[in-house]
This record gives structure tokens, sequence and C-alpha cells, in this order.
């Protein structure tokens, strides 16, 4: 019993600690709110230090229901990058919009929780519950904004479509529970290795689980929501969204598909390699469509979650670490390009986030462009930057397991995306300014880009220390 | 009343919940069949936690039950804030993002 | 000092560019400070060439530190023969560039001098990285600065001409990170040891199969753009004639060279099988580039274009030595590409000059005009007859050497390359007839000729195009032994092939 | 190892004047250049007499190209041929640099014209000097850059700027024959050394040797020797590359006088002898030799015979020369043709600069017509001119051309190409005949534009000195070398450079050497006597009645053969229309095309699949049902 209280430490260390956020949020005076998002930074990372897990070891919890191990704590630390950035970047927002409320932070520290049971699932119930969580807190945060028609738009397309998905993915689970007759990973795997895939008609159940992972991560048949939501939603919380909750189905879906669906491999990596090529190439083809570079980036987002697809098709150990390395990065080169598109006000007529609003924009703000460009050529995979780092890890990850017409894919995708990356820099460098916007860098935003772009440089240059964190990851 | 008499009255009841979500075009009625999708997959856990006389079946139901009042709640707060601004919950009026 | 000369020469500049992005706030002063960094940069490769063996055929002042030891990658950088003279060829064209865009750059000069600097670093870093991982970094971190060179400061074009740069030169370096990723695993099932050591993986044969074949075409595209060979040729002239004077002197000076580099560093050694087996494929496309360049020249309306088009012509020559695989030829290609660098660089900057002063390009708008500035038409005329390959000049011994070379080994095509020397001299000098000479074209106005400091900055060029000219030996005793070196392993796998 | 000297001088005084020349030295540039010859002259009668002594040079000054087996010096070689070689250059570019002091006197870029003359006479001797054939190429090359310099030295002519632009290119185009030549040579005997390329045994061993070129399968020494006479075809303005010389007289007369009649032009023909045991061996090239130079002879003398510009004349005349000394050498007569090249060098450069003078006192209109009757004016041009044509005419005995140029006749006879001889000894007929054609409309007779007459008056001494130092090698250069009849000095000097195989072969009867000899006059002197009855006495009735008659053929001759407007209309117009087919076409329509192609597609997929996202919210979950099936289906069959 006790291994097991251990090996939810983090989570109730988790819960206590937002139980407390919520008690300073009350306390706290109303232009004083920020003040609850500083305090759940502190709390973020108290639990990280905390729950280091030794030597990568693996606490088995609740007979093999979850288990908290490096593997869990790798994903963890990406949720902790996501928060503190959302947060620093969405504290000078929330003032610009008047939604300065203390239940943003706390509504973001709970999903967290969530997230972290996702990955350390390694039961069906405590998978479905961490998803749940995550997800219902999602929904709140897409429509955080109740005065704007947009925000309201995102939380009820994400609404709707995220509850048909989720009654999709226990549909697929029940079959799945049905016909191997547990929810625990290994009892499933067992099960698939005894009887094999094809007599049992497993395939509707598994199919349907993974189409709910798949609209979780924006795959593209799964996908349509994402930029509607990701456009919708307060410019923060995109930030937030295209990265912490596709780490974690990312996480769960790798852990479900590589200990429980490990004899079925075959028929999953033939799903994700379809998966992968259709999501890289509509992402980037509409990417380059759009004029809006919130929209630009939802698309992108997608591209992205094309690119770690293909480290889960490559399905050996590199494959996840890659992902999981990747993640990490995009954590940090995304949320610093929304943080500086959050602080985009344009006076002129148009919505702020337009391409043209950035025209001329190096001449009136250089550091902050400076800090867009670097972001921008980072998610094209530019050397010396770390989406290069990124990408070359996952590229590896595919021909290391002989995929390498996928790679081929991956890298001409890559190419076709460079080009809606640079016109946000043709824009910002080579244009005249056609509107006055400007961009205000407040303290706490302006530590969020500092954070992102010292980041963004370091693993491109010296990647080695955050190699080793994804080295120790077993699956 | 073998397994798979329950496993068609599931797949029929999440047939028409699926529909319901698909053609009606009142939000509320669309959040209905969402439950009554979530109420089928519980139809699915009871018969199939019979069959295989193991517990853990039925104990998932409560927490399907659990999870889906909380949807209920949030999900109407959503509707409700989208009615108070747009004066209408009609799914087709939702679209002011699009290509 | 010495042995770690290599290391200093790529970060002083980038923490030069740094220190100026720091403390230093205006135009002016960022001027002078990246000049005087450039002039730091350019002394310091002073003790890297004369303290450089001759002799040893092998990588000297060898640097290797970890780097991302879990997968085999190291900080790993040398010189020899062949990239020495790049090197130099990289610090003296841009400290040149610097001083030669104090009066043409207006507007944003703080962040132009940044660029430059940074661009410099990566470039003499590409020549002098001898781990896979190092050089890609180092072969795409060099688009940045040249995109955003041509891109902010250039001329009306400047956006299609900096999009197009970026993606042609993108669109063939992605190929190569596969192979470079392909050969990591190939190299490691074979030895066991996982390593992005150029050296390492180039001693090792790949048995010259399908795999040596598409790991060879993934380089070879790479490349190619980047030359630029025939096909794949269409960048450069819009990139040319829309950047700025120092950026079309740097990209005609020094990454043109990177393709042809790249060949002999990596297409040469590491897939000799497949070089051999493609040998006339690329004779023949360097043939039509050398004639087809020429000929397009010939043509053209604009002074820039018709330099663009030339570098075309010239580069024909150096990939034709190349891939004649003997001494002579390789010796003349790598001596071609000094001298292409130093007479195209100083057109460009001739060039710029005039577009300083009539701020038009088009041959038509000129005439007459060696009336009115005489030094200036004697400079340029020594840079023309320089690059139509006149001897006491260094283009004549690069061609000789690459003809000779290449006759040896397929004679048809040098016979065919040779033409090219009467192109080069009717497109060079009919331009010249327009612009200089014929009666003046009173539509020009402010034409003054050029003062003491712009003579300064091209002295040195017109010492080098003579000094390689009349006592070549002095540059290219720097590559026998490499090349003999290199000449050998592909002959000794010619011999065993057939 | 004073030979160096020779070059060094001329380079002193190039680098001198060009540097400090605009600013500093001006107009009185001519003291340095004239300094840098005279030394070089000197120098050379020097070496020359040492070689009479048999003392020859082959040393290396320095390694020049070195590139893994290929080793070439930087090296000099004196022998015979060298010192013939080295006198004339040197004293036609001395006469010619006092001449232009008067010449040029008024001309703003003064020190600018004697730079170029030293740029020149320096590459000339390292054309002449080197000891190998890369040595050759380079003083090759060079000289043709100073050619362009100097005819294009008032560039703000636009008949200047064509001509010079037109002599490099179609030089360039001869060289390019040389490089071919040039490369053949290196890869047979691994060396580009004359040492290497004429030894006996070498060539014997490689005569049989055959050469893959396109297929075809050609003597290798043929193929050599062609490709370097292709050069000699460009540089020497032989028959299919003549048409830059007449365009080049667009230059200053002493540049026209030095460059394109004495020296520059013969270095075809010392090429050809320097390399005659190559040409020996080689029979196909040397049959195509021959009939290329009679063919030039015949071109350039049937077109003097119709200009009226009096330069355009000398110009034919120079090439009908060049077409004499080609045959020569095709023949094998390597020693004749070297004779008449020394011989022709000064009485074509008397004439060139005698009709620099009369030009200098026409205000510099050379139109013959509106000339006549100088000779009361200008007396010293008007003699030394009169020389210069009976020099040239081969009519007058014992003058210098009568030797060389019979002797060139006796030895085309002689080595069995009767058809050639033929038609020269008619080609000596005209020449006689359009020589004295400009002498008496010149000089005698009425003049016909008055005006200009009372202007017209004797040129400065230091215009009339070089002709009349000129005049005397004119007259004795012949009788000096060329006695006894076929081994005079000359013969026996450059009998060391042609050892074996140039003349032994075939051997007239002096019966029959005397009798064309004599037959070669007669014909020169009904050339003069034809021209005296047509310009002296009937001048305004005969020449026009004939060109009537003569009808479309004078038509002919009087266009050039119509040979610029041939190029122009088959390979330069064409040239220029693929080019821009290549460049409009391929390059932008075709390649460009592809290029833009992707990014258009990219674009236009774009913003085809952007409309699916319709943001209705039932559009969005119909598709995830859809790829639910699509999935389901893709399981069950796969």
């Amino acid at each position: 019993m006790g291994q097991s209280i251990v090996s939810i430490l983090p989570e109730i260390l988790m819960t206590i600690f937002g139980l407390m956020l919520i008690v300073i949020d009350v306390m706290s005076k109303d232009e004083k709110k920020s003040g609850v998002g500083y305090f759940g930074i502190a709390f973020i990372l108290l639990t990280l230090l905390a729950s280091v897990p030794v030597g990568g070891f693996k606490i088995v919890g609740f007979d093999q229901m979850l288990v908290w191990d490096s593997y869990a704590y790798a994903f963890f630390i990406v949720f902790a990058i996501a928060y503190i950035l959302t947060t620093l970047g969405s504290v000078d927002y929330l003032k610009a919009n008047g939604i300065n409320k203390g239940e943003y932070y706390t509504i973001l520290y709970f999903s967290i929780i969530g997230m972290m049971f996702m990955v350390s699932a390694t039961d069906l119930s405590v998978l479905y519950l961490g998803l749940e969580t995550m997800a219902i807190a999602m929904y709140i945060m897409a429509g955080f904004n109740k005065k704007d028609k947009r925000s309201n738009e995102a939380g009820i397309k994400y609404f709707i479509i995220g509850a048909f998905s989720s009654g999709i993915l226990l549909y697929g689970l029940t079959y799945v529970y049905g016909y191997t007759g547990s929810t625990k990973y290994s009892v499933i795997a067992e099960m698939l290795r005894t009887n094999g895939v094809e007599n049992l008609n497993i395939k509707l159940g598994l199919v349907m689980m993974l189409a709910g992972f798949a609209f979780k991560i924006s795959a593209v048949p799964f996908h349509m929501w994402a930029p509607d939501v990701y456009s919708g939603a307060p410019t923060p919380v995109t930030g937030f969204m295209t990265v912490a909750p596709k780490a974690a189905a990312f996480g769960a879906l790798i852990r479900f598909v590589m200990v429980a669906l490990e004899p079925a491999s075959v028929q999953w990596q033939l799903f994700f390699s379809i998966l992968a090529v259709l999501t890289m190439t509509y992402g980037n083809l509409v990417a380059i469509a759009q004029n809006n570079v919130k929209r630009m980036l939802a698309y992108s987002a997608i591209s992205h979650a094309g690119y770690m697809l293909i480290g889960l098709v490559a399905a050996n150990d590199l494959g996840y670490k890659a992902i999981a390395l990747y993640m990490i990065i995009y954590g940090f080169m995304n949320i610093g390009a929304f943080t500086i598109l959050g602080q985009l006000k344009n006076k002129g007529i148009i919505d702020d986030e337009r391409l043209e609003s950035f025209a001329g924009l190096s001449k009136k703000h250089p550091l902050a462009s400076l800090a867009m460009l670097i972001f921008m050529f980072s998610l094209a995979g530019i050397p010396p930057l770390a989406g290069f780092v990124g990408k070359f890890y996952i590229f590896s990850a595919a021909i290391k397991s002989g995929l390498v017409w996928l790679a081929i894919v991956g890298v001409v995708n890559s190419a076709i995306a460079c080009y809606y990356y640079m016109r946000v820099t043709i824009y910002m460098y080579f244009k005249e300014a056609e509107y006055d916007a400007s961009i205000e860098m407040k303290p706490a935003s302006s530590i969020a880009t500092f954070i992102a772009v010292v980041f963004v440089l370091l693993i491109g240059v010296f990647p080695s220390f955050f190699i080793n964190i994804v080295k120790m990851m077993i699956v | 009343m073998t397994l798979q008499h329950y496993l068609a009255l599931s797949a029929i009841i999440f047939g028409i919940g699926m529909t319901g979500v698909l053609v009606r075009r009142n939000l509320i009625v669309m959040f209905m069949s969402l439950e009554l999708m979530l109420n089928a997959v519980n139809i699915n856990l009871a018969a199939f936690s019979k069959y295989l006389h193991a517990m853990n079946g039925q104990v998932f139901i409560v927490f399907v039950m659990a999870v889906a009042a909380a949807e209920a709640a949030v999900g109407l707060a959503l509707i409700i804030t989208l009615f108070k601004n747009k004066e209408t919950i009609n799914a087709d009026e939702v679209n002011f993002f699009k290509g | 000092m010495m042995a770690n000369i290599l290391t200093i020469l790529i970060f002083f500049p980038v923490l030069a560019a740094f220190f100026l992005f720091l403390f230093f706030r205006s135009g002016k002063a960022t001027m002078w400070g990246a000049f005087i960094a450039s002039i730091i940069e350019l002394v310091l490769t002073m003790p890297l060439m004369t303290n450089f063996d001759k002799s040893n055929p092998g990588m000297q002042f060898v640097e290797k530190y970890d780097w991302i030891s879990s997968f085999g990658i190291q900080y790993y950088v040398g010189v020899d023969g062949i990239s020495i003279l790049m090197v130099f060829l990289t610090t003296l064209l841009t400290a040149i560039a610097i001083l030669g865009s104090f009066t043409y750059i207006q507007k944003r000069q703080r962040e132009f001098y940044i660029a430059m600097l940074i661009l410099e670093a990566a470039m003499v870093g590409v020549f002098v990285a001898l781990d896979f991982f190092l050089f890609y970094i180092l072969w795409e971190a060099m688009l940045i600065p040249m995109y955003l060179i041509i891109g902010v400061w250039g001329g009306a074009r400047r956006i299609y001409a900096a999009v197009k740069f970026f993606l042609y030169t993108l669109a063939g370096s992605v190929f190569m990170m596969l192979a470079i990723i392909a050969l990591y695993f190939k190299h490691g099932s074979i030895t066991g040891n996982y390593t992005f050591d150029i050296l390492a993986i180039s001693s090792q044969s790949y048995g010259g199969g399908l795999f040596e074949t598409l790991v060879f075409l993934a380089f070879f595209v790479g490349f190619a753009i980047k030359v630029p060979m025939f096909p794949v040729h269409t960048w450069l002239p819009d990139a040319h004639v829309e950047a700025p004077t120092a950026g079309s002197v740097i990209l005609a000076g020094v990454l043109l060279k990177m393709g042809t580099y790249g060949l002999l560093r990596f297409c040469l050694p590491i897939t000799p099988i497949a070089s051999i087996n493609f040998m006339p494929f690329v004779a023949i496309l360097s043939v039509i580039a050398i004639i087809y360049g020429a000929l397009v020249a010939m043509v053209q309306e604009d002074i820039k274009k018709l330099v663009a088009y030339s570098s075309v012509s010239h580069m024909g020559f150096v990939t034709l030595g190349i891939y004649a695989f003997n001494q002579s030829g390789i010796e003349g290609g790598i001596l071609q590409m000094f001298n292409h660098g130093i007479i195209t660089g100083a057109l460009f900057l001739l060039i710029g000059l005039l577009y300083e002063r009539t701020h038009t390009r088009m041959i038509a708008d000129y005439g007459g005009i060696a009336s009115k500035v005489p030094v200036y038409a004697t400079i340029f005329l020594i840079f023309t007859m320089g690059s139509i390959g006149l001897p006491s000049m260094g283009g004549f011994i690069g061609e000789f050497l690459v003809l000779v070379g290449s006759f040896k080994a397929f004679s048809n095509m040098a016979i065919i390359a040779a033409s090219g020397v009467i192109f080069a001299a009717v497109y060079m000098l009919w331009m010249y007839q327009r612009v200089f000479f014929q009666s003046y074209n009173t539509g020009l106005h402010n034409l003054t000729d050029m003062n003491v400091r712009e003579v300064i900055y091209i002295m040195p060029l017109i010492i080098l195009v003579f000094w390689t000219g009349i006592y070549p030996e002095t540059f290219t005793s720097y590559m026998h032994e490499s090349v003999k070196q290199l000449v050998e392993q592909i002959q000794s796998i010619k011999v065993a092939m057939n | 190892m004073i030979e160096l000297l020779i070059l060094l001088a001329p380079l002193a005084a190039l680098l001198i004047n060009g540097i400090f020349g605009r600013l500093y030295i001006k107009n009185n540039a001519h003291y340095i250049a004239i300094a840098g010859v005279l030394v070089s002259l000197l120098v050379s009668l020097i070496t020359f007499v040492r070689v009479m002594g048999g003392h020859t040079v082959d040393t290396v000054v320095y390694e020049w190209v070195l590139a893994g087996d290929i080793k070439i010096p930087f090296g000099i070689l004196v022998d015979q041929l060298t010192a013939y070689m080295l006198v004339v250059v040197t004293f036609v570019s001395t006469m010619v640099h006092i001449y232009s002091i008067g010449y040029m006197h008024d001309d703003p870029g003064y020190w600018r014209f004697f730079t170029y003359l030293s740029i020149f006479t320096f590459s000339m001797l390292v054309l002449v000097l080197g000891n190998n054939f890369l040595m050759l190429f380079v003083g090759w090359e060079l000289v043709g850059l100073s050619s362009y310099l100097l005819i294009g030295f008032w560039y703000e002519k636009k008949s200047a700027a064509d001509a010079n632009k037109k002599a490099f290119v179609v030089n360039r185009i001869g060289d390019f024959g040389f490089y071919v030549g040039l490369l053949l040579v290196l890869v047979t005997f691994r060396s580009l050394n004359y040492s290497d390329a004429f030894n006996h045994e070498a060539i014997v061993h490689v005569k049989e040797a055959t050469f893959k070129v396109f297929g075809a399968n050609l003597s290798l020494l043929d193929l050599m020797t062609f490709g370097l006479f292709c050069g000699a075809i460009g540089k020497s303005a032989q028959f299919p590359l003549h048409v830059w010389l007449p365009d080049a007289m667009e230059g200053p007369t002493p540049v026209s006088a030095l460059i394109h009649a004495a020296t520059m032009v013969t270095a075809g023909v010392y090429m050809v002898a320097r390399c005659n045991p190559l040409f020996a061996e080689a029979h196909i090239t040397s049959n195509i030799v021959v009939y290329i130079g009679m063919f030039t002879a015949l071109l350039g003398a049937t077109i003097g015979l119709t200009q009226f510009d009096l330069k355009r004349i000398l110009a034919y005349s120079t090439v009908s020369q060049l077409g004499y000394m080609i045959m020569a050498t095709g023949a094998g007569a390597y020693i004749a043709a070297i004779f008449h090249l020394f011989t022709h060098a000064f009485f074509k450069g008397l004439l060139f600069l005698g009709s620099g003078s009369v030009m200098h006192a026409m205000e510099n209109d050379l139109d013959v017509r509106k000339m006549g009757g100088l000779k009361a004016k200008m007396p010293i041009t008007r003699w030394t001119y009169l020389i210069g044509c009976m020099a040239i005419s081969g009519a007058v005995p014992l003058m210098s051309g009568w030797f060389s140029k019979d002797e060139i006749l006796a030895m085309t006879f002689a080595s069995g190409h009767y058809f050639p001889w033929f038609v020269t000894a008619v080609v000596g007929g005209m020449t006689a005949f359009y020589m004295f054609r400009s002498y008496f409309l010149v000089f005698e007779g009425t003049p016909r534009d008055k005006h200009k007459f009372d202007h017209a008056h004797e040129s400065p001494l230091t215009m009339t000195v070089p002709l009349i130092l000129l005049s005397i090698p004119a007259i004795f250069a012949g009788l000096v070398f060329g006695l006894p009849l076929e081994n005079g000095i000359i013969h026996k000097m450059l009998s060391h450079v042609v050892a074996g195989h140039g003349e032994g072969g075939h051997h007239l009867s002096h019966a029959t050497t005397y009798g064309l000899m004599a037959l070669s006059t007669v014909i020169g002197i009904i050339g003069i006597y034809i021209a005296y009855v047509f310009y002296v006495q009937k001048p305004d009735v005969l020449p026009a009645k004939t060109a009537k008659a003569a009808g479309p053929i004078y038509k002919l001759f009087y266009n050039k053969w119509y040979f610029d407007e041939i190029y122009q209309a088959f390979i330069i117009n064409p040239l220029v229309m693929i080019s821009k087919f290549l460049w409009k076409g391929f390059d932008a329509n075709v390649i460009d095309f592809i290029v833009n192609a992707f990014g258009w597609v990219a674009k236009f997929l774009g913003s085809v699949l952007r409309h699916l996202q319709t943001g209705r919210i039932q559009t969005y979950i119909f598709s995830m049902v859809v790829g639910v099936i699509l999935l389901l289906t893709i399981f069950y069959i796969g």
C-alpha cells in the first residue's frame, strides 16, 4: 500500500498546492490576481524538484494501474515548462483584456494534474480519468474570455467535438476491455499476444480508441476542431493548448501503444503512418494559405503533430525519446511565439494578428522582432536553433527503423513549411510599416520571451543536457 | 439474453446518439445526444462486466457517470455564455472561424 | 594559441558581433567596429597560412571536443590543403566587402554589419568543420544572415530573390541531412562505432551499390544547387542582382565555393564508386554550364546579371576540373575557385561603385564613361581581362590546369569547354565596349572617378589577381599533398573497379 | 644572362609609364618608352652577333606552373630564329616609337599610347623568347590584348570600339584552336618545352598514333599541328579569320605599322616556323597550310585592287603577303618564309609610316581619290614610299622584297605545288599593280583636291627620319642576308633551327631558279606598267571603264567578298538569337516556371484545402465519423 501512495505522491502534492492556490486566489485583491500565477509557478517548481525519479527507477502503484518513472517525469517537465511560460506570458494579456481572474491560473494548474495521470497511467480507467480531467479544464480555458464571441465559439466547439471524441474513445475502450478481459495494459498485451489480433473483433475497439487519441493530438482526419479552437481561444491559452495537452496525449498514446498494443504493432504503425503523412502535408499546405498569423501557427501546430507522429511510427526507443525532446523544444519555441503574438496590439482597423500588422515591426521593436525571427526559424527547423535538433532526432529515429520514405516526406514538408514561417520575417524585416501596430513588452511577458529565446538558442547549440534527460526514459 | 443482445442494444443507442449530434441544430439537443452516447457505453460496460464476471467494468461505469456530470456542468455553462453573447444556440450560427 | 587557431577564427566574429550588438548604438560606430573585427580576423588567418605544413596531406590544427556524446557528435575542426585557401578567401573578401559597403549601406547599418560578421563565422566554420553535424549546422546557419542581407538591403525584387535563394538552397540541403543520417547509421552498423566524424566515415567504403548511389545523389543535389550547376542555377542571377554589393561579393566570392568544396570533401571521398559512375554525367553538366552560362551572359541587359551568369560559366570549369579525377584537374579546380572569388568579387565591388553613383545597372544607360572615369575604367579592364582568362592573371592558370586535367580524362568535353574561352571574351568585351567606349551618354550625371578609399580596398584584389597569374606556386603549393592523397585514393578505387 | 634584359627593359618602361603616366609624366612619356625599347634593341643586336657566333641560350628563370606531373617553367630560349625575330621586333618598334612622337604630338592620351606600345613590345618579346608552348601562348594572348588596347585607342569612335572587340574575339577564336593543339602537345609529349616536343625520336615514335575526337580517328600529329595552325590563322589573319585586320586600321597609323604590318601578324608565321619539326611530319596539315596561304594571298590582292582608302590598301597587301609566308611554311620553305617575314617587316613598316605622314599632311583624310601630285609637296615621303613600293612589288631586282618573295615562289614550285605557284605568281603581278596604283594616285598626276593640296606639307623630322632609316633595310636587307641565292647568311643561320628536313628535300637546278626569278620579275614589271597606264596616262577613263566592264566581280572584290556580311548573317546573328532564346525561353520560361510552379501549386492546394474548414460543428464531427469508417475499412481489408 505504501508503494502505491509513493507512486502518486507528485499528484497528491500538486492537488494540495492546487487547493492552496484556490485559497490564495480568494484572499488576493482584484488587481493582485497575477500573484496567484506566481504562486502557481513556485508550487509547480517545488513539485518538480520533489518528485525527481532518482536513477530512473519505476514506482508501480495500485496493482499496476499507474506508474511514476523517468518517462512520466520527462513529460511532467514539458507540462511545467508550458505552465510557467504561459503564466508569465498571460499576466499582461489578461490585464489588457480585462479578464484578470485568479481562476485562470488554478484551472490551468489542475489541468496539469489530469495530464500527469494520463502520462503515468498503465490502466485504461486511469487513462480515461486523466484524459477527461484535462479535457474539461481545457474546455473552460478555451472559452475563458466570456465577453469575446470568438472565445465562446472556441469553447463550445472544443466542448462538443471533445465530448463526442471521448464518447468514441470510450466506446472503443469498452470493446478492448470486453474482448481482453481487463483494463490493464500488461494483461491486454498478454491477451493480444496469445490470441493474436485477427480473430478477436478487437480491431473495431482499437480503431475507435486510436481515433479518440488522434483527436487529442489533432491528427488530420480528426483535426477539424483545432484551427477554430486555437484561433478563438485567448492567445496564451492557445500557446498552452498546442503544447501541454498534445504532449500529454502523446505521452499516454506512446505508453498505451508501446505497452498494451505491442503485439499489434503492424496495425497501429500503418494507422499512424497514414495519419502522419496526412497531418504534415495538410497542416503545411493550409498554413501557407493563411494570412492571419495566429491561425497560421494553429495549422503549424497540426503539422508539428505530424512530425511527432513520425517518431511514433518509428516504434523504437529512439522514436519516443525523440518525441519527448521535440515536445520540450516545441514548448519553448511555440509558447514564446504566442507570447509575442499576445502582446501585439494593432490600433489599425483590422484584427491585430494579421500578417500585415507585422509589417515593418523590426524598425520599431528590434528585440521583439529578433525573438520572433528566432522562433520562426526554429519552428522551420533551421540550425543552429533548437527546432533543427528536434527534427534531426525524429528523422534519425525514422531512418533507424528503416522508414526512409516517411523521413523523405517529413523532410520535404519541413522545406515547404519554411515558406510560411519566412513570410512572417519578410513582413517584419523587408516590408515598410502599413499599420501602427506595436508590441509593448511588459516585464512578465518579456521574461517569458527571454527564457524561451535563451532555451531555443541553448538547446540548438548545446542539446546534450536535454538529450540526457530524455535518454533515461524507458516505457 | 446473451452478450450479443446487449452489445446490439448499446450499438443502437450509440447510433441514435451519434445521429442526434450530427443532425440536430440545437446545441442543447446535441448535448443530450452526447449524454445518450455515454449511456450506451455504460450499457456495454455493464454487459461485459457481467459476462467476464469481473467488477472493474461496473466500477468504470461510476467513473463515466461522474465525468458525464462534470461535463454537463461545464457544457451548459459554455452554452449559456454563448447565448448571452450571440442570442442563439443554433449550431450553424457558431461559424465565425472558417478557411 | 596556434593549437586552437581555428576555434578562434570561428568564434571571434561571433563574439565581435555580440559585443557590437550590446555596446555600439550608432550605425557609424558599428561600421568601424565591424571593419576592425574583420581586419583582425584577416590578420589571424596569416599565422594559419604561414604555419601550415605544406608537406603534410592530412588535417592540421585539429581540435576535437565532445559535443553530444550520446550521438557520437563532436566539435571537430581541422584544415588541410583543400580548405585553407578558402578560409583565407573568406576572411579577405569579408574584410573588403565590409570596407566596400561603408557608403553603400545607408539604412540600418548596425544590423547589416552584425549579420556580415555572423555570416563570416558560419562560412569559416563550414570550411573547417570535420564533423557532419557541425558542418550541416553551419551550412544552414549561413542561410539566415545571407537571406536577411539580400532581403533587407537588396534592390527592387529583393523579397522574391531572398525567398528564392533560401528555399532553393534549403530544398537541396534537406536531402543532404537524410543522407548524413543514413551514413551515420550505415557506418555505425558496419564498424559498430556510431559517429558523425567525416574522416572516419570517408575512410569506410560502402560497396558502391544502391545505398552509395542514393547517398551520392543526395549530396550531389545539395552541392549542385550551391555551385550552381546547370539546371538548378536560376537562383543565382536573381540573388546577385538584388543583393547589395557586399552581399553579392560574399555570395559570388565564397558561397558558390561551398558547393564545389562539398563535392571535393564529401562526394569524392565518401562515395567514390558512385562519383566515378556519374563522372560523364557531371562532366556533361559542367560543359553545358560553361557554354550555357556564357551564351546567356551575352544577351543580358543588366551588368550584374551578366557577371552572375559568367559565374555559372566559371564554376562550370571548376566542376569539370574536379570531376577529371586527376591532380591537375582538381588543383586547377581549386585554384579556379580561389581566382573566381577574387575576380568576380572585384567585379561586383566595381559594379557596386558605379551603382552608388548612377543608381542604374542597365548597360543601355551607360556609354563612353572611360573618358570621365579613367582610373575606374583601367581597373575594370584588368578584372574583365582576368575574367576572360588572359595570361599573367590567375584565371588563365586555373582554366589551363582544368583543361589539361579534363583533356586527359575526357578529351571531347575539354575541347567543347575550351570553346568557352571564346564566348567569355565575347560577352565581357561586348559589355565593356557598350559601357566604357563609344560616345559619352549624356544621360549620366554625378559620375565621379574612384576616390582613394575605393582604390585602397580594390588594391589587394589587383595584387592577388596578378600574383596568382605570375607566380601561382605560392597558392598551389598548399594543395599539392592533399590533392595527391585524394587522387591516389580515387585512382586506386578506379583500378579496383575495372 | 643579359637576354633577360630585353624583356625587363620594356616591362620597366611599361610599369613606370602606366603607374605614373597620368599624373606626373604626361607628355614626356616617350623618353621612358623609347629608352626601354632602345635598350632592348641594343641587347638584341648584341645577342644577334653572339648567336651568329653560335652562342644559343636555353635557360629556366623559375618554375611557373606546377601541378602533379605537369611542370611548366618560365624559360628563355635564344637561337637563330629568335635572334632574327628579336632584331625585327625591336628595330621596327624603335622606329615606330620615334615616329609616334611626331604623329601623336597633340593627343591627350599621349602617355597612355606609349604605355600600350611598351605593353606590346614586352608581350611580343615574351612570345618570341619563350622556351615552351605555354610562354608562346602567354605572349600570343598578351599581344592580342595590346592590339585590343591600341586599335581602340580613340575609343570615342564607335568604329574603333567595334574594331578592337572584333580583333580580340577573332584572335580568340584562333586561340581556341591553338589551345587544343597545345593540350594535344602536352598529352603526347608530357611536357610543353620545345626541347621535348621537337626531339626527333619522340616525333617519329608518335608518327603513326591516332587520336579519337568526337568519334573520328584522326592522325595525332595532323590534329596537333592543325590546332596550332588555327592559332596562326587567327593571329596572322589568314583566310577564314582575316576580317579583323582591315578594321584594325581604326587604330593610329604607327600602331598599324608596328602591329598590323611588321610584328604581331607575323607571330603566326614565327610559330609555324618554330614548330617546323612537327609540321614537316604532318603532311595533310602542310597541304592545308599551303592552300590557305595561297587563297589568302589571292583574296588580299583582289580586294586590295579595288580599295580607295590608302591604309586599307596596305592592310590588304599585308594579308596577301602573309598568305605568301604561310604558303611558304606549308611548302616546307621555312627559311624563305622567315626571310620574307624579315624583309616584309621593314618595307611594310616603311609604307605604313609613309601613309601616316601623307595622312598627317592631308588632315587625316585617306581617300586616294582626293589626293594626287603630292610628290612636289612631300619629297622625302614620296621617295621612301616609292622605295617601299619597289621593294614589295618584287619587280625591281636586288631589292629586299625581290629576294624573299621570289625565293618563296621558287620553293613552292620546287616542292611540287605547281598550281599554288601559278596563282601566287599572278598575285605577285597584282601586288605590283595595286602598290604602284596607290603610288601614282597619291604622288603622281595632278592634285584632285585643290584646297587640301595647298595645305599639304612635309612631315616634321621626327616622322621623316624613321622613314629614311627604314628605307635602308628595305633596300639592302635582301642583299646583305640573301646573297648568294638560297644559302645566304640567313639561310646558314636558320638551317640550325630547321636542321635536317627543311631545305634538304628538293633542290632546283640553278637554271630553273633563275628562270623562275626572271619570270616573276617580268610579271612584276607588267603589273607596274599597267598601273602606270591606268593611273598616270588616262586616270579618269580607264579605271572607271574596267570597273564597269568587270561589273559583278568588281563589286565582289570592292565589298571584301562580303565576308563580313556572311559572318554577321550566319554566325553572329544566329548566336545572339540562340542565346536570347536560351535566356528568355529556357531560363525564364522553363526552369523558373518549374521553380515558381512548386510555390504556386503549394499555394493553390492550400487555398483549396482551406475551404474544407467550413466552420460548422456538424461538418467537423461528420469528418471524424468518416475518418473512423475509412480507417476501419482499411483495417478490415488490410
